[in-house]
């Protein structure tokens, strides 16, 4: 028998990328399925009933199979090369941020001590792979998508990465792990209710850029059905787009759970005797309640314009961000 | 021993994969899949970047030349190119002119790579981002404030090259 | 040199300019050429528009309609007037009442008939009633487009309860061949009026629900007003009727104006734009004075059933339009789409000699590159939905 | 004002129109030569004033073809129809495009359906048919053509080629 001792490091990192890959696509199905729930019971209607019996849950495992043995289009006039990477690039992109999630102290890919940084220079990648998808049908539409997420996810991407700045000041760390370990007990220990209002705002302003950053209503611009028709996925089907479509709930996911790492302590319970119920439950519960916050923002809110999108990031969100990062750095050095 | 076997595995993929999108880069025919075979030359720098423990570098490799340089490079591309004509074509028939400076930097690059003494050290796990914030603020601040100056300079005038001129506002 | 790609290019109508393009030369500079349709999610059915954009910007459009065209007037001279009132219907299949009026009316200006009141007050009850269905798939859809899913199925709920109401009546949901020639198909059903009052009590609530939602939102707000300016010059250059104009500033309701079917017995205010977030005649604007335009209705609608008549609908139904007088007439009515003109022509035959509908929404097309260009491509989706076409009016 | 004094200004203004009291609802006929100035008159006369062109009509008789055109005053608060007519060798009539914006869609329409030109006219192309479709359709002798591209336009169910 070979010892297997050594190679533990190894094995626990194999099984830990599975994991993430099968909890990714749960999540993903879970996620269809809750946002024709949400959005069911907010136009006053049901969802899905039907499939499965209790409220339909079954309904994404049919809407799964049925994309999985869709004919597989390409068009005849796409870059059949770019057309077949592209997908892969951008679900890369969003199964990458999982890497540095933590969903307990010890239940984390990699405790990487740039974790912060790194999820935002992987989000990069996803940039890459939708101008490739939006090049790559020979669509116009599908360029129009494309030339606005990019500009968008660019854009928007200076205030995520600013006001991810101030919990990491006031962390004096970026790994996810010492983030969570400094917001320890309790509510008012985390970060979002530290140096009032400025993180607050911090936390704010990253929720709505980080809309943007994933392409969610109000700034769902890049695919905005209405007037892209689908916009960078409009000649995608079958599987291919179910991989977009996968890769858009891992990256509400992703955002969200930053935003529960970084704003709102974590695996920690609000109240310390509360920490008797496991992390990864609290982790999760309150990623899965930002997320639900997004659905229902996109339920609920038109939709911006290409320059009034452009305006808030630049005009608003940018010198906001900036201003509270100054703020927050006097209020670290006066305190430390 | 499986283990070294892997990170050798890994290393030399990542070499052929930098490399080899590189050749891709420059003896591909269509500008675009040019732009986009740099994206894994760059992500293969980035992953060598973390053989050397370089994680902070690595992500910055990412995110400024994957996320802004390159995603500006086809931003360029597409806005040079017409839509509708996909292929732009690259004319490579000085390719021979071409080997003459290639086979004497090699050279240059090979010597000093030869000549040089070369340190090994061993990895380190040790953050390298406190220090290198440090290193940025105290021994490199001049550098780096120059560096700053120099990019703020550059935005300006981006910022007044792009902007319509007077006249122009005026008819 | 690299082989160049042959491109797929559509059916086109300018062969020369595709010409031109599929040998890469490009005719336009640095300008796009973007077909918007004729299956395109903004377009609101089968129109097609021709883009031409510089990044964004769309600096020139062509509107190509007819996809939805069955050529109604050839329809209409080839069966018997009485026969032509379901086709009339299928026009704006959304408001069918107020098209099957238009045409009733005409005929019986043509053969002199004189309707009772209760006729009229039926009319004016089913006419409101659609004109409210056909308001909330306006709006629905204009929400729809600028992004908001909810208030699209909101208003459904409500469309849906006058369909019922209109389906207890006709038999029908949305063709409903009720209004005849000289009457009514027949008489209401018993406890009908008191439906339509539980209606009114319940359409009460929901505009402001709407207003809440969506009419002052923000974001909608910062979407519509300023954008697509219609002056009430170039409304009245393009004929524009109905709330499109209404929402120029422009004073004018036919029922108010100009009335028909006995609108003068009703009280109610004709609403007009008035810029208040933004430039009168504007997006905001066309919306907001549909919203309002339900309320009045609501308000012709309570009055209509409060006042409700006896009488016998079918009393003045002619026995036989064989023998029609010879001569012509045009008469126009309110339509939700704007005025609803029906020229008809008689040569004393038992058909129609000449059928002409003009229709408020084809003047609404015709309007669209007036009052889009220089606008972004979003810009220009929110002011086709906010023209608020049905293709089928406009095709015919 | 009735569309009998409304004539009678027009003639007045030197212009040749004849008042048809026709029922129900009567017309003024121009002639060629008057029709684009009977519409300048109607449109820019203060106690005309009619701002809008309501629709435009192209119908076939059996002698002659005729544009019908509804116009109105919001701000007389009177309608009128005026007419032209023109012969079936050369049916053309002048544009009024260039008098109400609108007519440039309302005459495309006459020409694509009845088949009528209109001098002047700017952008003369079919509206609602193909731009290859044949024949006019509200021609009282008109029957479609066969086929248009792939597509058979008569009512028999299309051959098969099915054993």
């Amino acid at each position: 028998m070979i010892a297997l001792e050594p190679y533990l490091d190894l094995i626990i990192s194999v099984v830990y990328v599975v994991g993430i890959v099968l909890f990714l696509s749960l999540f993903a199905l879970f996620a269809t399925w809750l946002e024709r729930k949400v959005a069911g019971h907010i136009q006053d209607r049901l969802g899905p009933m039907e499939t499965g019996g209790w409220h339909g849950w079954l309904q994404p495992i049919a809407d799964a199979i049925k994309l999985l043995i869709k004919e597989d289009i390409i068009p005849a006039a796409a870059d059949k090369k770019l057309f077949k990477l592209a997908p892969y690039l951008v679900f890369i992109g969003s199964l990458a941020g999982f890497a540095v999630l933590p969903f307990a102290a010890n239940l984390i890919g990699s405790d990487l001590n740039i974790g912060v940084y790194y999820v935002i220079a992987v989000t990069s990648l996803v940039v890459i792979g939708i101008l490739m998808a939006g090049w790559a049908s020979n669509n116009k539409w599908s360029m129009y998508g494309a030339m606005r997420s990019a500009a968008q996810m660019i854009s928007y991407e200076i205030p995520v990465a600013l006001s991810l700045l101030i919990p990491v000041m006031m962390a004096g760390t970026m790994s996810m792990v010492e983030i969570v370990d400094n917001q320890a007990g309790g509510f008012w220990n985390w970060y979002v209710f530290r140096t009032m209002p400025f993180s607050l705002i911090a936390f704010v302003i990253y929720f709505w850029a980080s809309l943007a950053e994933v392409n969610r209503a109000p700034f769902d611009l890049p695919e905005a059905e209405s007037e892209l028709v689908a916009g960078y996925f409009t000649e995608y089907s079958g599987i291919r787009w179910a991989m977009f479509f996968l890769a858009e709930y891992g990256d509400m996911f992703v955002v969200s759970a930053i935003a529960a790492t970084v704003f709102l302590g974590g695996w920690y319970a609000p109240f310390p005797f509360l920490d008797i119920i496991p992390g990864p439950i609290w982790f999760i519960g309150k990623t899965a309640f930002l997320v639900f916050v997004q659905m229902w923002l996109r339920w609920t809110l038109p939709r911006l314009r290409v320059d009034q999108l452009m305006y808030v990031c630049w005009k608003i969100f940018l010198p906001f961000s900036f201003a509270n990062l100054l703020l927050v750095g006097l209020w670290v050095v006066l305190k430390g | 021993m499986i283990l070294h076997f892997l990170t050798q595995a890994v290393f030399w993929f990542l070499v052929i994969l930098t490399v080899g999108s590189a050749i891709v880069v420059v003896f591909n025919k269509r500008i675009l899949h040019s732009a986009f075979a740099l994206l894994f030359t760059l992500c293969g720098v980035a992953g060598l970047y973390v053989f050397l423990s370089a994680d902070f570098l690595a992500a910055s490799q990412m995110l400024v030349y994957v996320g802004g340089i390159l995603t500006l490079i086809i931003f360029g591309v597409f806005l040079t190119a017409r839509m509708y004509n996909m292929s732009i074509p690259e004319q490579t028939h000085q390719r021979f002119l071409a080997l003459l400076p290639v086979l004497g930097l090699g050279g240059i690059i090979f010597y000093v790579l030869n000549s040089a003494e070369w340190h090994l050290i061993t990895p380190m796990v040790a953050p390298t981002t406190e220090n290198l914030g440090k290193m940025l603020l105290t021994t490199y601040l001049v550098p780096f404030e120059v560096a700053s100056m120099l990019l703020l300079a550059a935005l300006i005038g981006a910022i007044r090259l792009a902007r319509p001129r007077k006249e122009d506002h005026d008819d | 040199m690299s082989e160049t790609k042959e491109i797929h290019i559509p059916l086109g109508p300018s062969p020369e300019k595709w010409d031109l393009l599929s040998k890469g030369i490009d005719p336009f500079g640095d300008q796009m050429i973007l077909q918007m349709g004729p299956q395109h999610p903004a377009t609101h059915g089968v129109l097609r528009l021709e883009l031409k954009t510089d990044g964004e910007v769309v600096t020139k459009i062509t509107p190509y309609i007819g996809y939805l065209h069955r050529c109604f007037e050839k329809v209409a001279e080839s069966v018997t007037y009485p026969q032509v009132i379901p086709y009339t219907e299928r026009m704006d299949y959304l408001a069918g009442m107020n098209m099957a009026l238009s045409y009733v009316l005409a005929v019986e200006k043509l053969r002199e008939i004189e309707v009772n009141d209760r006729v009229e007050t039926l009319r004016v009850l089913v006419c409101e009633l659609n004109r409210i269905a056909s308001h909330c798939v306006a709006i629905g859809t204009f929400a729809l487009d600028i992004g908001a899913w909810t208030p699209l199925l909101y208003l459904f709920q409500v469309r849906e309860h006058i369909l019922d109401l209109l389906e207890e009546l006709s038999g029908a949901r949305m063709l409903f061949n009720y209004i005849r020639i000289g009457g009514l198909a027949h008489d209401i059903p018993t406890g009908w009026i008191d439906k339509v009052r539980e209606f009114c009590t319940y359409m009460d609530p929901k505009i402001p629900e709407l207003n809440g939602l969506l009419s002052y939102n923000k974001i909608y707000i910062e979407r519509l007003a300023h954008v697509g300016v219609m002056s009430q010059d170039v409304a009245l250059q393009y004929g524009i009727t109905g709330p499109n104009l209404r929402a120029t500033g422009f004073d004018y309701d036919m029922r108010r104006d100009a009335p028909y079917s006995g609108y003068e017995k009703y009280d109610f205010q004709p609403q007009i734009g008035a810029g208040e977030q933004g430039t009168p005649g504007d997006c905001w604007d066309r919306y907001i004075v549909r919203v309002r335009e339900m309320e009045e209705s609501l308000k012709i609608i309570r009055q209509a059933c409060d006042r409700m008549p006896e009488g016998d609908v079918k009393e003045t139904i002619p026995k036989s339009l064989r023998k029609m007088p010879e001569g012509e007439v045009y008469v126009t009515t309110e339509a939700p789409r704007g005025e609803l003109g029906i020229y008809l022509v008689s040569d004393g035959t038992d058909k129609p000699y000449r059928v002409k509908a003009r229709s408020g929404a084809y003047c609404s097309v015709a309007a669209v590159p007036a009052i889009s260009l220089g606008g972004l491509i979003a810009d220009l989706v929110a002011i086709v939905a906010s023209i608020d076409i049905v293709l089928g009016e406009v095709d015919r | 004002m009735t569309p009998e004094e409304i004539c009678q200004k027009l003639q007045s203004a030197g212009i040749e129109v004849t008042y048809h009291d026709t029922k129900p609802d009567p017309f003024l006929l121009c002639t060629l030569q008057s029709y684009k100035q009977a519409a300048l008159t109607l449109r820019d006369d203060p106690d005309l004033a009619f701002q809008s062109l309501m629709s435009l009509t192209g119908l076939e008789w059996p002698d002659y073809f005729e544009v019908a055109s509804q116009l109105i005053s919001y701000q007389k608060e009177h309608r009128v129809t005026i007419k032209v007519r023109c012969g079936k060798d050369d049916p053309s009539v002048p544009t009024l495009s260039d008098v109400w914006t609108i007519a440039e869609w309302h005459e495309r329409e006459a020409y694509d359906l009845v088949g009528m030109t209109f001098a002047g006219h700017q952008d003369l192309r079919r509206i609602l048919l193909p731009e290859d479709w044949e024949g006019h359709p509200l021609r009282k002798d008109y029957s479609p053509q066969e086929r248009w591209h792939d597509i058979s336009l008569t009512s028999e169910p299309p051959k098969t080629t099915h054993e």
